[in-house]
């Protein structure tokens, strides 16, 4: 039952993705898009990926949303401090190891993706849910969560998708 | 000239001095990190273009660059990375 | 004025591309090259044209370009210079002393590709853990290059530095074997 | 010596394009041209100019570009024939 | 009227911001701090003036075609920068610290 | 998995309909905005190239390609044939474009399977030291 119903909700964002392509919403389109969606997803099931597309790799909407307004607001709050570190000029750089406490491989992936996005940091590699991080010599965000046992905002986010 | 003109041909002198980095970068690694920067730098020429003409399919070709971008990059990396291997 | 930016850079990247010997940078500048070309189409009105640019240039051509590259045979060579202990540009740039120039110059020369990693670490951890091919350690004006006995390029190599000699520079050839362990 | 016989040859021939651009208005014949612009709609009802040249004026054109890309197709696998190819 | 100030001071501020990715990409030594800050200002130059030309636009279906852009740019770009920073670090080039956690 | 990166395999999986839709875009269109066969393929073949990223091994079926390949070869050349010069139908609007799109179809799944032929061809039997 939730199976079909995540099919029902990926095949409908890809039609919309095929109306925003098309720039018109007339019936032929909706047919055409929803058919195209079912034959890429078939397609991509049986030809190019091991497992099944929508298990791995459906996305709950709502923390999506969530998650990318998170997402943008961090961005900006850790590019102006970088402006600052740019006329600054420092360069002390250091590698650190994060474990997650996320449990699926795509949310993990998503957080490392997030922190490859936000200004000062970058991920390195990734083993199971360790994650390599580098960063600069002051930085304190990722440092104190790595001993003890509490999440990040991100994570509390992530754990619902 | 309006504005959007203008802020098109800063960008493009941005890219231009991005270039000198991509030219005297001392590692590969520099290179690649300016090739980077100049792609999106080019998607942004893109979509203002497309304002400033007011035809809405030179989206596509901004589409098409955020897209597949990235293969080249991740290729040349794993190709440096692997030592000749691809 | 748009037009004329991208047109000079244009020209630009066609000559840097001519000129470098480095064969991995100029992929990456045809790379640059393509993304140029495909916006001056754009200006040009045939937008046809520059999708077929975007996706050739930035999928397809690059990847035959590697495909191509792999016939060449990477030489891996570390240099480490007592002198130094951070890394930075100047480091790279003044590091690049003339006898690392002319290895280069050597292993080009001899259809290779030389990938030079520039290291503050000791000559020793570099040694123990020997994924290289040819190790340059640099102190002061004493030069010493280790390489594996059974290499022949690294033979040559000695033959090339004996037939003519540095005047402010002592090199010192130290080969190992396969196997065993060396005290540097 | 010859980079630097390639580099003048192309300086040269840079500042030649340049010149060109900057200066004169070359635009060839624009008979076939023309006729093709005003007329593509009401003939081939494409609105595309260049998929109407390409699939209906010069349909011989995209033809034969297909079977160029067989051949280099039979030839990249040709060249690179393997001993376990076969099985 | 209103909006178009808006969408104007947007461009401004992305503008700013790309000129310290620029600056930034020849202020720092070494290519571990480039990483970690030029080509990420970059982004953020990227997202402000895309929200800048979806502003003077206004709504549409070209509004939405930008937006989906923003979305693969955001998808996408810490791949290659990813690749880019793994790639180095494997092959040998050493950050320059004496104190590192590993 | 040989070298490749865990991330980049994963968000690369999370990408493929999304290329896969707008080839298909690029495709169909093609008579109305730019674009058409050559450029929609293009981007379907790089669909191949990035499963490359994810699972470097020989899991395509290069064999089936090659048979396909042909066959749509041979259908470019009939139905251009059938409609373009049996000159019955040249003024009906909706026989040209149903032309068009079939023709642009083919054409851009005929590219997609001779690049992707080609790429994989280099990849696993060209180039070994």
């Amino acid at each position: 039952m939730k199976r079909t119903f995540n099919y029902v909700v990926m095949i409908f964002v890809f039609t919309a993705m095929w109306i925003i392509l098309n720039e018109k919403a007339g019936p032929m389109q909706i047919i055409s898009g929803i058919g195209f969606s079912v034959l890429s997803i078939f397609f991509v099931n049986y030809y190019l990926l091991d497992d099944d597309y929508i298990d791995s790799y459906f996305l709950n909407p709502v923390s999506l949303l969530k998650y990318l307004f998170y997402l943008v607001f961090q961005i900006y709050k850790s590019g102006i401090s970088a402006i600052f570190k740019i006329s600054k000029g420092e360069s002390a750089v250091k590698i650190i190891k994060y474990d997650s406490c996320l449990n699926k491989e795509l949310a993990v992936c998503l957080l490392a993706n997030a922190i490859t996005l936000t200004p000062g940091t970058v991920t390195i590699d990734k083993t199971k849910n360790q994650l390599s991080i580098l960063c600069f010599q002051d930085d304190e965000v990722f440092s104190s969560g790595s001993g003890g046992k509490s999440c990040s905002d991100f994570e509390k986010i992530l754990r619902g998708i | 000239m309006g504005f959007l003109d203008a802020v098109l041909i800063v960008v493009s002198i941005y890219a231009a001095v991005v270039l000198i980095r991509v030219v005297i970068g001392p590692t590969i690694w520099d290179r690649l990190l300016g090739f980077n920067m100049i792609s999106s730098k080019i998607i942004m020429s893109i979509v203002i273009l497309s304002v400033v003409t007011d035809r809405s399919f030179l989206l596509d070709i901004a589409l098409v660059y955020s897209f597949l971008g990235f293969i080249g990059t991740v290729l040349i990396a794993r190709f440096v990375e692997t030592r000749g291997e691809i | 004025m748009i037009e004329k930016i991208f047109l000079i850079l244009m020209v630009v990247l066609a000559l840097i591309t001519l000129n470098t010997v480095k064969l991995r940078r100029a992929v990456i500048y045809l790379g640059i090259f393509s993304l140029v070309s495909s916006f001056v189409y754009l200006l040009y009105g045939a937008p046809d044209v520059a999708i077929a640019e975007a996706v050739i240039g930035s999928a397809l051509s690059t990847v035959l370009y590697l495909v191509a590259l792999k016939k060449y045979q990477v030489f891996t060579i570390y240099y480490t210079n007592a002198n130094y202990n951070e890394i930075h540009d100047g480091y790279i740039i003044k590091g690049r002393a003339q006898i690392l120039r002319d290895v280069e110059r050597f292993f080009l020369k001899r259809e290779m590709e030389p990938q030079i990693i520039y290291t503050t670490d000791d000559c020793d951890y570099v040694l123990s853990a020997k994924n290289f091919d040819l190790l340059i350690h640099q102190d002061y004006d004493k030069v010493k290059m280790y390489g594996c006995i059974e290499d022949y390029h690294v033979d040559a190599m000695q033959d090339y530095v004996a037939k003519n000699p540095y005047e402010n520079l002592t090199v010192e050839f130290v080969r190992y074997e396969a196997g065993d362990q060396i005290d540097a | 010596m010859r980079k630097g016989l390639a580099m003048l040859f192309c300086i040269a021939s840079a500042a030649l394009v340049l010149y060109v651009y900057s200066d004169t208005k070359i635009v060839a014949d624009t008979f076939v041209a023309d006729y093709y612009i005003q007329n593509f709609l009401k003939d081939t009802y494409a609105r595309n100019g260049v998929a109407a040249i390409y699939l209906n004026y010069r349909v011989f054109d995209s033809i034969f570009e297909t079977l160029i890309l067989l051949v280099s197709v039979t030839a990249v696998i040709n060249f690179s024939w393997r001993r376990d190819d076969e099985k | 009227m209103i909006i178009d100030f808006i969408s104007k001071v947007f461009i401004v501020l992305a503008l700013i911001f790309m000129f310290f990715g620029v600056y930034g990409i020849f202020r720092f030594r070494d290519f571990y701090s480039r990483v970690l800050i030029s080509s990420k200002v970059e982004t953020v130059g990227f997202l402000t003036i895309m929200a800048g030309i979806m502003l003077k636009t206004g709504f549409g279906y070209s509004t939405l075609k930008i937006l989906f852009i923003c979305l693969m740019v955001i998808v996408t770009n810490p791949l290659s920068t990813h690749a880019v920073a793994r790639s180095a670090l494997k092959s040998g080039y050493k950050i320059s610290e004496e104190n590192n956690d590993d | 998995m040989r070298n490749s990166s865990e991330i980049i395999a994963r968000m690369t999986g999370l990408l493929f309909p999304f290329i896969i839709m707008f080839g298909f875009y690029i495709i169909l269109n093609g008579h109305i905005t730019p674009g058409g066969g050559f450029q929609g393929g293009a981007v379907l073949a790089s669909v191949f190239i990035s499963r490359y990223l994810v699972y470097p091994d020989e899991g395509i079926r290069i064999k089936s390609l090659q048979s396909a390949e042909k066959a749509l070869f041979f259908c470019i050349v009939v139905i251009p044939v059938l409609f373009l010069f049996a000159n019955n139908y040249k003024s009906n609007e909706l026989w040209n474009q149903i032309y068009l799109i079939s023709m642009n179809m083919l054409i851009g799944l005929k590219v997609c399977s001779g690049l992707t032929i080609i790429f994989f061809r280099f990849v696993f039997y060209e180039g070994g030291k």
